[in-house]
């Protein structure tokens, strides 16, 4: 028998299933950072995690409070420059999965991290802005992105395209000249969506335990398809659980 | 050959009322200790520039330093929004901000084109996105060999970058070690700069993973102990966490913005 | 990531006839031994690409081993010409060699535009010579945002880039330090790389000054102690100056020259 | 009364007179590199000493056998890449003196280190090529050159432009765009050289002891202007020569 876990919880152990032995990971800070390093210390010790701060082959031995910690650069393989990241190591298409959170996502898993409301100069609220995501967002071979669904955060159109998913459908990352195949997987705390492959649109593939694709649905500001093969993801783990506590314990530490 | 300053008088020299200023610092290193001094010495009419303005531009921004802020990702890390930037985006207290908004890619490209005495770099990125339908600075530049469409952002080059760094010697050749950022490109891509240090030191032994700024590429060096508070040095403080956290509280109302600021910068000795 | 393999197999692997092929190494580290076993296994129609092509590009032109040549510099470095290179230019022997040439600069950005997926480079360079007129690969670009006239050069992305190492770890993560030159972004811009190294090591502390190049960025690691002589590896070996000299009277001579490579090259038995 | 020398080391020692304490010099191989450590030596130990091979501040305890010899990067403030030092060092004109040898140099002080002949395609000499001397006489505030003076290599024109001086005369680095101010001295075996104000042609401004216009007009392949301020050198004092030739004698080490 499986531990009581929450939401939350599920959505980090579903989205570090994401990862593999040998992926090559550029990690945004939050819940992709907490994903990414239970994957390290569950499934995949040998997930390569590249953070925006320069550093290559983190190890931390705690969760990074922020992306530039300095455990992170203690721990990596190599400390590099920050043009650098960006320009040897993300922009040639080296790295195999963009890891990203998002403000509001869409129908075509364009992310918003800017503004929201649709006067960019007059907003109704101001967003922190775009960081490493638009380039993450086209160069990685794909992108997983990791946030809670509500109304307010799946929306039909994002109020501004910080950084491209599939723009407004099918063919246009090709036309746009982006390099990777864009967002493969949505995680949130309901369950997991991924694009649908005719009409790039996201669709609900997979249902968390307890959630059910009609709670899904009600926390989406669009009409959300849902795959005629859903699935329930597998509960977290006893070990998976007992990592991801004993990580998020380290946060105050 | 880099002149060493005190901090106030560093300031004075290298900082000007409607000066661009680079203060950079990607979480480690940044300058919190030369961002009071400016704002104790009252400049004014700033275009504030750097990738991830987070606190220190918080409260230049808040004090009525600053006019225009260029930038890429302006949040309190890990812990949420900057109050004093969102009021001014949103409301226009205590005065308008204006923006010039890129991503991070694009910023440091800039960044590097400025140190590389270019008018611009070439990179990929914004494509598809809605950023380059809010400045002229992002444009499309086609390959002269290939013919492929690309993107130009303009060069940084800045009036004065301020940085910190862990140490000097007394040549003024500055060692910074740990995560690196941007600053060596903003320090060379600034006509002057000002480098705060935690401490001067005879000589400087190598360090592993290390950027050394030789002292005829800088102009002035300051000795500011814990100069990166709340922030941190790696090998000399450990980042105040919870001040972070606790600025999130103080920065959301004006008044007790205001009152914190007079009692902990303005009446504030600034640093020997 | 990285797989460690003797060097025939990395060579026989990673270069093929008619591949454009970079060995780099700026007077440091330059990767004798793989140069070697390539004119061992017969390569054929290479394009070489160095910034400083030395001796083992006089022996790879020698041998017969190149079509062609894209350089900046190419003599040995403190001593004069390079023989077979000269021969081949001046006399098509033993086949005629086709040049690209460059100026330091421009290869440098060559390489970095090729190691940050970019189909060119933007410098200020060329202006004035009569390097323009002798190649389409260097053509003027304008500013979008100042109209400036600037240069760019097309990127290279080799086939295939082999450097010299001081050591790697297990996973194939390889260590460098000492004069650095252009060998990172000559491996980050080839399709394939191989590194030959001094030793192999359970686990790499870090070392002043340091490049790592991560295991996953990489191709082939093979070991080859003292694989960069009479070129150097700082902290394993030194420079044979008297090499250099000799390599003189020995490449002067056709006769000469083919009856020292057949000696010490190709009746040599390949590094282990 | 001074010691006996050779007209190469009067040569050296007249290079090395050209740098002075916080002067920030770009190093070529062979002459300029002794003579810029003679000076680092004597009158200039706070010369500060940049080898394109990335040594910035480099103060090797001997002659470095090239510009890639391992006593640079031991001795050097810092070793940044080839691209950096290139890029972030030179190109932006942060360098005081570009100190640059030559094959040949010609009447406007344009310098062929490429090809002897005409055809390019077809060459008597195949020279070495340009290395970094193109940008280094493009974008250092001054240039210093050093080389023997012969008919051969102080020629009218220069069969191949491989680093501008002043092109064909006065203007001509302004309309290229070139940053720097061009060669400021051409230092030979006979004397002295500088660019005549007006008509940017090399005239002799200094004959060392023991040589005469005449000798350095005979070694000149074009009517070699002579300043109607003709000095003469002073000679290398024993200083200079002692610490040159213990420099020198460091080459076999």
């Amino acid at each position: 028998m499986t531990a009581a876990y929450t939401a939350d919880e599920m959505m980090t152990v579903a989205a570090a299933r994401q990862l593999h032995n040998g992926t090559v990971c550029f990690v945004g800070i939050g819940l992709p950072s907490t994903a990414a390093n239970l994957a390290r210390f569950t499934r995949a010790p040998d997930v390569v995690l590249i953070y925006e701060s320069g550093t290559l082959g983190a190890k931390p031995d705690r969760l990074p409070l922020s992306i530039g910690d300095g455990i992170l650069a203690e721990t990596a393989d190599v400390v590099v420059s920050v043009p650098e990241v960006f320009n040897y190591w993300l922009q040639p298409g080296r790295i195999d999965v963009g890891f990203l959170s998002a403000a509001q996502i869409d129908r075509y898993a364009n992310i918003n991290t800017t503004v929201i409301g649709t006067d960019y100069r007059n907003p109704k609220v101001r967003l922190p802005g775009a960081g490493g995501a638009p380039e993450i967002a086209a160069s990685c071979r794909e992108v997983v992105v990791v946030l809670r669904q509500t109304p307010r955060t799946f929306v039909d159109r994002v109020d501004f395209i910080t950084s491209v998913g599939f723009g407004r459908g099918p063919g246009d990352r090709r036309r746009l000249g982006l390099s990777g195949s864009g967002p493969r997987v949505v995680i949130t705390d309901f369950g997991i969506l991924s694009p649908d492959p005719e009409t790039c649109e996201l669709t609900l593939v997979s249902v968390h335990p307890g959630s059910t694709a009609e709670d899904a649905r009600a926390a989406t500001g669009w009409p959300l398809g849902v795959s005629t093969d859903l699935a329930t993801t597998d509960p977290p783990t006893d070990e998976e659980l007992d990592v991801l506590r004993r990580l998020e314990a380290t946060k105050g530490a | 050959m880099a002149e060493i300053v005190s901090l106030p008088e560093g300031i004075a020299a290298a900082v000007h009322d409607g000066d661009t200023l680079v203060m950079e610092g990607f979480t480690h290193l940044i300058p919190f200790a030369a961002g009071h001094e400016i704002i104790r010495q009252g400049r004014r009419d700033l275009t504030l520039v750097r990738m991830t303005p987070d606190l220190v531009y918080d409260q230049l921004i808040g004090m009525g330093c600053a006019s225009k802020l260029i930038f890429s990702w302006g949040g309190n890390p890990g812990v949420g929004s900057l109050h004093r930037f969102r009021d001014a985006v949103e409301n226009a207290w205590p005065l308008p901000l204006e923006l010039e908004e890129h991503s991070h890619a694009g910023m440091a490209n800039r960044y590097l084109a400025g140190a590389s005495g270019l008018p611009f770099a070439v990179l990929r990125g914004y494509v598809g996105t809605d950023l380059p339908a809010q400045t002229d600075t992002i444009r499309p530049i086609t390959c002269p060999f290939t013919g492929e469409v690309l993107t130009a952002v303009p060069a940084l080059s800045p009036d004065v970058t301020i940085i910190h760094a862990q140490r000097a010697d007394r040549k003024g050749n500055v060692q910074m070690w740990g995560i690196l950022g941007v600053q060596k490109e903003a320090v060379l891509a600034a006509k002057r700069s000002l480098i705060t240090v935690e401490e001067i030191v005879d000589s400087l032994d190598h360090k592993p993973q290390e950027v050394v700024l030789p002292s005829f590429a800088t102009t002035y060096v300051a000795v500011a102990p814990g100069g990166s508070h709340p922030s941190y040095a790696q090998g000399y403080s450990l980042r105040d966490n919870g001040f972070y956290t606790e600025w999130d509280a103080i920065s959301k109302d004006r008044d007790t913005f205001l009152r914190w600021m007079d009692e902990n910068v303005m009446r504030r000795a600034p640093a020997a």
